[in-house]
């Protein structure tokens, strides 16, 4: 659960958090809003990139400002990027074990790769390296890189973006396995509204900083507002 | 301006020493939009790259009406009036907003620069509203939304978009569609890369199909969309 | 016409003696004159009968002002070629990187132009010039007795064993003699010549003594005279400034006020040794090579190695044979020094040459202004001591 | 956490993924057969040109890994080199001790001021970055020039006065050059090896993020500082290491080889050499070192050979982006493909 | 001590940091090349000077000769050589220019060796006397051209249209060229600016420093702590920085302790300011 009270954000006379509170606690929760509404930034923050302004994040009840941002990996928070961000020279098992070095006791790491290869379906794909993989591979190493050592919160940047309807999909379907086999909670931002429909049972849709609607995704999407900010109807 | 196509003619090209389009032709007309489909990984960046001059060619020819622009630079297909919209939102980081536009409008009177930065906020009034920006400080959506503009700000007659929604909210989508639309009806030809296959159908009166770098459809966009097995085929084939 | 060795005019056809050297060329400034010279007489001597028939092969190495290149060379010239003596030598680096090669190999180096300190305390290495020290000290001495120096000011490179040493002899003569002096260390990439000048003139002193290679020299003039210090101070400096285009470079706004100190004779000196080593340059050397003081000294160097070869039987000129006949040296005349050179067989230490002239910038050339005077540097005694107690020079 | 977290962690075989590289085992057996055949054939002016070669190859590498793992570009490498000189003949001349202890404490000094010259690169980057360590090359120039190298007096700066400089003394069981040329590929082939490990294990994984980008590295649990730091001391021990070796191979050092310049060109040269192989070091320190001894040797002019260097500088940067051992690589991937097919 | 003097002393040597400071920003900001061969390219110019006036032509021709040649070397290298590197990283680029300072170094040593030369100008003669220092209208002259150098450039960065190709390209070359931007001659454009500034600076050094290849090759060093000053993008900041490095570096002269170490005054200053700047984390940013 991710409790958020009033937070905000100042880039100079930006401000892309403008005193938001909202509390998430879907297992698989939605992130949307129009471009620039804050939602990266809201990431950023949850992740220790950007320091707020003012206001409170707890995590399970768990004050999340108070850590270090390698403090929150290793309490297992994990996030992927808006652009991918697949390192080219090394092999995906590589980029796994990147990480997994640093969250998985030694003994445990190749298991705790391997498994993450086999969550994702990568494992025929293990020594490819990094610079030939295609867009939907490295969305998927991506992915991967946030099973790996127990995490507890999964925050997933347009994990859809540039990726056919048949590509999302199968990486909705992924997604969801999440919260039940790793008891993950995730929190994700796209902007492809069948998708989160189809994957969010809960949905905080933000506007310019500010919080336009939160609640179950069928509702939050029929709300006027939504519908008039976010989907441009009427 | 006769109305000329783009003639791609046995394209080939090789990525990392791997080749990954194996002679595809096809034809942009001017004045209506095109979409190329694929699963990602087919090779349609790679295509569109090679058409606008970015990447090398490694066989085959694309023309512009009587003129062959394989081998020419970038920046001189960019001027024969052939605009490409780069896949992954990539703007000038170090510039205002609005220089990035300026930096892109190809014809330098000042009426010129004028009207087309007015017309691209027009388009996008939230750039407008960041013109003194630092573009790397804009958002995911707001930077594709600059690339975009660079697109229009040049006057082209034909633009290449490499993922035209890519990260950008429903709304903008919306506008941009009908942009493009406007765009063909004034004799632009449009190439579109597209993850959404249905957005990219409505929109296209022809479409093409790209299956591990050969085209396996060519055609009305009509008949992909009464005949989606081409197209699932095509992108389960990866 | 050019004399060397036996003057046969026959063209020496023996076994070849190697003998070697090394230079700094390529680097901050080039010192390659004095090899240049020694390689002309050497050139000279093998058309006149060699060392009884046996040729000169001299090998000249660059050590690029680096004193690890200068190693690599050494082991080169020594290990590898097997010379039997080194000769001409004149680098600024060479000899600290060598001296304890050469004393372990038992090789005699003739130099030609010693530059730092331990060119001059070394047993292996006797040099045919002063060193900077001495040549400083030279012209101190002239300022002392004939420029009426009340207060000095030293400047120096800022190069261990060489701006400090020399510098440091001055500050031991002002203690001796009692007049007021100090030091200024500067560094030699630096392009501010300007503060230097204005430092040196803020303790009004009325000589500056210059201690530093032509190249930051000439700057250092040029800023004294841009803030109008050449009407007010007289400027010394010791013989590494002593190169026939500087009286040209600095221009006529230095005429008669920039005095340099001379480890060698004229170089346009009408004696008959002199005119030799002028003749051997035309005759053996390349158009190009400058006759300058540097080139005197190479020009001597080998004409003692060749003295000393002379003296030994040919069949047996080894490293030990030859070193032997080069530390048995005394008395080797010459119009080009100010006294005889000898070696000083067993000493330390060498620095044979230590009684210099002085000449001053006058037209765009040096003009002689002083005879041969020892040269006041109190760090002589010992040199001076062995020869008195040698009976040489008395 | 609860047991159905535990799924991933299922033991399974788990892939090969972690091999333990061929480099691991090439670099002792390309080294043993150079080293045997430069010790065999070499004459002492070969001898001396290589043992300088192989001793840079080994500040090289630190430099490499620098720039090949982490991007970041340092231009001071070869002032560390002196402050490994410098430490090494300051010990060496005071107390004497073994060689391997002077050695060894020059590399730590200057792993140590490799640190401090790295702490203003923990924070910036690309060429800002590079030109930072230039500005701390220059500072050294000018500071190593004017206190100079001790060589054997006593006092702080130990210069002799008197008597001729001290040497210092080589190893023991290696006094002779070709003893000591063996010596040193044997601490190069350590350090190469040392260098190495680092590029395929956890520190080369969590460079190749920070490289990434510093948001992405934090993000997999990498701390960035640490790493970072890390690399530079590494980097300052290795090039602290070879100017002990370099010490050692003449018996002493002097301020002015140690130019902010030079820094310069062996990072030119490690380029040149290639930073994304281990034997890109040794090319880049044959470079350095053999390369204009052999010019040297067939008598060319100094300003020629700066000249010639110049062109194939420029040359190798235009023609082969991943170094001379980038080609080679390619070179040798091509033949065995070739091999492997019939 | 009177510091007076040293600070208008440090001002003549604050005037050559401040000219190749902003000679090398003005490619950087154009073309992402620092050029390491900005000292030699101007070296070559002098040298070519010196040798005319020599030969006995007039000053005027000279001085032609002088930033022609100069002008010609940098768009050599940048029309034909440079873009054989454009797609390398900024530090490899800025290798390659290395490359062509080792060139020239050697051509000037062939050619002319390392002999101490003076390059001399009538304006050496006519000096103003402030604080007991004659500052001689050469040093003058260098103390305007940087600024009207550092004018002109930031107008023409800021406000024309081959300024704003300049910094897209500096930005990213490839997308620039994607956008029409004419990379070739903006290129061109920007290395013969360069061309002509490093053949006026090279006059002014050979005049004020010494003319000595090696040695105003190397200068571009202690030019580049301006340059770091500016954060790599302000020209105005950089000529001030290179103005109050040379004076710092003067005003150290005449204290006894540390007056041997002064050369290093362009790097301390330098690196403070990064740590100081640094810390801010604009630097590190701004960076790339
Ligand atoms: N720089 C590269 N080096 C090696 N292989 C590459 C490189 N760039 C692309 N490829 C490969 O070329 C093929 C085609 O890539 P391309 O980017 O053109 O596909 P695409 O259809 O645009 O897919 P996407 O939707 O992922 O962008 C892919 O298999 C990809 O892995
Ligand atoms: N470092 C920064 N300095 C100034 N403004 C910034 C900075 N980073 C982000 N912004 C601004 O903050 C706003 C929110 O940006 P953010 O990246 O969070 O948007 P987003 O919701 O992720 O949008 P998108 O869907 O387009 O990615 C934008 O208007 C952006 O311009
Ligand atoms: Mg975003
Ligand atoms: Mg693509």
């Amino acid at each position: 659960m991710i409790a958020i009270e009033n937070l905000v954000v100042q880039f100079g006379g930006v401000r892309p958090i403008d005193n938001l509170t909202a509390t998430i606690s879907a297992p698989v929760s939605g992130l949307i809003g129009p471009n620039g509404a804050g939602k990266t930034t809201l990431l950023n923050v949850l992740s220790g990139f950007v320091s707020p302004a003012a206001g409170k994040v707890a995590v399970d009840g768990r004050d999340l400002l108070a850590l270090h941002p390698l403090g929150r990996v290793k309490s297992g928070l994990r996030r992927s990027f808006q652009t991918e961000q697949v390192v080219e020279d090394l092999t995906v098992a590589g980029n796994l074990f990147a990480i997994a070095d640093h969250v998985v006791a030694p003994s445990e790491r190749a298991a705790a790769v391997d498994a993450a290869l086999a969550f994702t379906n990568l494992r025929g794909a293990a020594h490819m390296l990094g610079r030939a993989l295609n867009l939907f591979q490295r969305r998927l190493v991506e992915l991967s890189k946030c099973l790996i050592g127990q995490p507890r919160l999964v925050l997933l940047d347009e994990p859809a973006a540039g990726l056919t309807n048949e590509e999302s999909a199968t990486l909705r379907e992924m997604i969801l396995r999440i919260p039940g086999e790793l008891g993950a909670q995730v929190l994700l931002i796209d902007h492809d509204v069948e998708l989160i429909r189809s994957m969010c049972t809960e949905t905080l849709v933000l506007d310019y900083g500010r919080m336009l609607a939160l609640g179950p995704t069928e509702e939050v999407l029929a709300s006027p507002d939504v519908r008039r900010a976010y989907l441009g109807e009427f | 301006m006769a109305a000329r196509s783009i003639l791609v003619d046995n394209l080939t090209v090789a990525r990392g020493g791997k080749r990954v389009i194996h002679s595809v032709s096809f034809a942009v007309a001017p004045g209506r939009i095109s979409t190329l489909l694929g699963a990602n990984g087919a090779g349609k960046s790679s295509t569109v790259m090679a058409m606008a001059g970015a990447v090398p060619t490694d066989g085959g020819k694309v023309r512009l009406g009587e003129e062959t622009l394989t081998g020419l630079p970038s920046d001189r297909i960019r001027r024969h009036g052939v605009a490409l919209v780069p896949e992954g939102h990539r703007v000038l980081g170090q510039l205002s907003v609005e220089d990035n536009l300026l930096v892109a409008a190809l014809d330098p009177s000042a009426a010129a620069r004028k009207s087309g930065l007015d017309r691209v906020y027009e388009i996008f009034p939230e750039l407008a509203e960041r013109r003194r920006q630092q573009a790397s400080d804009l958002s995911g959506g707001q930077k594709q939304m600059v690339a975009m503009g660079q697109a229009f700000i040049a006057r082209p007659d034909f633009m290449i978009v490499d993922e035209l929604s890519l990260g950008l909210a429903p709304t903008v989508v919306r506008r941009l569609a009908e942009a493009l639309t406007l765009a063909a009806g004034q004799g632009i030809g449009v190439l579109l890369i597209e993850q959404f296959a249905n957005l990219a159908l409505d929109l296209a009166q022809h479409a093409m199909v790209l299956e591990r770098g050969r085209l396996v459809y060519d055609g009305p966009s009509a008949t992909l969309r009464e005949n989606p097995e081409i197209l699932h085929g095509a992108y389960l084939a990866q | 016409a050019a004399v060397c060795g036996e003057g046969t005019g026959q063209a020496a056809t023996g076994e070849p003696i190697i003998i070697g050297a090394i230079t700094g060329k390529t680097g901050p400034d080039d010192f390659s004159n004095s090899t240049r010279a020694a390689k002309a007489y050497f050139d000279c001597l093998n058309a006149n009968g060699g060392i009884h028939g046996r040729p000169v092969q001299y090998m000249v190495e660059d050590d690029q002002w680096n004193p690890e290149i200068a190693a690599q060379l050494v082991a080169k010239l020594v290990d590898d070629q097997k010379a039997v003596l080194m000769v001409g030598n004149s680098s600024f680096v060479e000899c600290g990187a060598n001296a304890d090669f050469y004393k372990k190999a038992g090789i005699t180096v003739v130099a030609g132009v010693g530059v730092p300190r331990e060119c001059f305390f070394a047993s292996a290495i006797a040099p045919t010039n002063a060193g900077p020290r001495v040549s400083m000290l030279g012209a101190m001495g002239y300022a002392l007795d004939q420029l009426g120096a009340k207060s000095v000011v030293c400047i120096g490179p800022n190069i261990p064993n060489v701006g400090s040493w020399s510098c440091d002899g001055v500050m031991l003569l002002a203690k001796e003699k009692g007049f007021p002096a100090s030091t200024i260390l500067i560094d030699q990439g630096s392009a501010d010549s300007t503060s230097v000048m204005l430092q040196a003139a803020s303790s009004n002193p009325d000589v500056i003594v210059l201690g530093m290679s032509k190249g930051s020299a000439v700057p250092l003039l040029v800023a004294a005279e841009e803030q109008g210090l050449n009407e007010k101070i007289k400027f010394v400096s010791a013989a590494s400034a002593y190169d026939l285009s500087v009286p040209e470079t600095i221009g006529p706004g230095w005429d008669g006020k920039f005095y340099v100190n001379m480890e060698f004779n004229d170089l346009e000196a009408t004696t008959p040794d002199n005119q030799n080593w002028l003749a051997v340059m035309d005759q053996y050397g390349q158009k190009s090579d400058p006759r300058d003081t540097f080139a005197q000294a190479g020009y001597l160097a080998a004409r003692i190695a060749e003295k000393a070869l002379m003296s030994i039987d040919p069949a047996n000129i080894t490293r030990e044979t030859a070193g032997k006949a080069v530390a048995d040296i005394k008395g080797f005349k010459s119009d080009i020094f100010c006294a005889p050179w000898y070696f000083g067989a067993d000493q330390p230490r060498h620095n044979a040459n230590s009684t210099t002239r002085m000449a001053v910038s006058e037209g765009g050339k040096w003009k002689v202004v002083s005879d041969c005077a020892p040269s006041p540097d109190p760090e002589l005694a010992d040199i001076r001591a062995f020869e008195k107690s040698a009976g040489i020079n008395q | 956490m609860s047991v159905e977290n535990q799924t991933l962690a299922r033991p399974m075989a788990p892939a090969s993924t972690i091999r333990i590289p061929r480099e691991l085992y090439a670099i002792p057996i390309v080294m043993a057969v150079f080293t045997l055949a430069v010790a065999v054939f070499a004459n002492s002016f070969w001898l001396t040109a290589a043992t300088s070669a192989v001793a840079l190859s080994l500040s090289v590498t630190g430099l490499a890994t620098l720039y090949g793992q982490l991007g970041l570009v340092s231009l001071c490498q070869f002032a560390l080199v002196g402050v490994g000189g410098w430490v090494t003949l300051r010990i060496g001349h005071a107390w004497h001790p073994p060689f391997e202890l002077s050695m060894l404490t020059g590399g730590s000094v200057a792993a140590i001021v490799g640190l401090i010259f790295g702490i203003p690169a923990l924070r910036l980057r690309g060429l800002y970055l590079a030109l930072v360590t230039l500005m701390l090359a220059g500072g050294f120039q000018t500071i190593i020039g004017a206190w100079g190298f001790p060589d054997g007096g006593a006092g702080f700066l130990g210069r002799a006065d008197g008597a001729g400089r001290a040497m210092l003394p080589r190893p023991d069981i290696a006094q002779g050059s070709v003893p000591y040329f063996v010596y040193v590929s044997l601490i190069a082939t350590l350090g190469l090896l040392i260098s190495q490990w680092h590029k395929v294990a956890k520190p080369g994984r969590a460079w190749a993020l920070i490289r990434k980008g510093e948001h992405v590295a934090i993000a997999s649990g990498v701390n960035v500082l640490a790493y970072k730091a890390w690399a530079f001391a590494l980097s300052g021990f290795l090039a602290g290491i070879a100017g002990a070796l370099l010490a050692g191979n003449v018996g002493q050092l002097d301020g002015r080889a140690f130019t902010a310049f030079e820094s310069l060109n062996l990072f030119a040269l490690a380029v040149v050499g290639g930073v994304y192989n281990w034997y890109g070091a040794v090319i880049a320190g044959l470079l350095l070192r053999a390369v204009p001894a052999l010019l040297t040797d067939l008598g060319i002019d100094g300003y020629v050979t700066i000249g010639i260097f110049g062109v194939a500088l420029f040359q190798a940067l235009a023609t082969a982006p991943a170094g001379i051992a980038g080609q080679i690589a390619g070179l040798i991937e091509r033949l065995t493909r070739r091999g492997a097919r019939p | 001590m009177n510091f007076l003097p040293f600070i208008i002393s440090g001002l003549g040597i604050g005037a050559v940091y401040a000219l190749s400071g902003v000679g090398l920003l003005v490619l950087f900001r154009a073309t992402g090349v620092l050029n390491f061969a900005f000292g030699a390219i101007g070296a070559l110019g002098a040298h070519v000077a010196w040798q005319l006036m020599e030969w006995d032509y007039p000053l005027p021709l000279a001085i032609l000769a002088a930033v022609l040649t100069s002008t010609l070397i940098s768009f050599l290298y940048g029309r034909f050589l440079a873009p054989l590197l454009s797609y390398r990283d900024t530090v490899v680029r800025a290798v390659g220019t290395l490359a062509l300072a080792l060139f020239l170094i050697a051509l000037m040593g062939v050619v002319w060796g390392e002999l101490p030369r003076r390059l001399q100008f009538p304006t050496d003669q006519m000096y103003l006397t402030l604080f007991g220092v004659r500052l001689t209208f050469t040093r003058i002259i260098a103390l305007v051209l940087s600024i009207v150098v550092v004018s002109g450039i930031t107008l023409l960065l800021n406000t024309t249209r081959l300024g704003l190709d300049m910094r897209a390209l500096a930005n990213d070359r490839d997308l620039s060229a994607i956008l029409g931007v004419r990379i070739t001659r903006t290129e061109t454009a920007a290395w013969i600016i360069t061309g002509i500034f490093a053949g006026l600076g090279g006059l002014l050094l050979a005049d004020l420093v010494r003319l000595q290849g090696t040695f105003l090759t190397f200068l571009v060093i202690p030019a580049i702590a301006a340059a770091i000053l500016g954060q790599l993008r302000s020209l105005w900041i950089t000529a001030f920085a290179g103005l109050g490095i040379g004076v710092a570096e003067a005003l150290l002269t005449p204290v006894d302790w540390i007056s041997p170490y002064r050369s290093a005054a362009p790097f301390v200053i330098a690196l403070v300011a990064v740590m100081i700047l640094g810390s801010t984390a604009q630097a590190a940013l701004k960076d790339r």
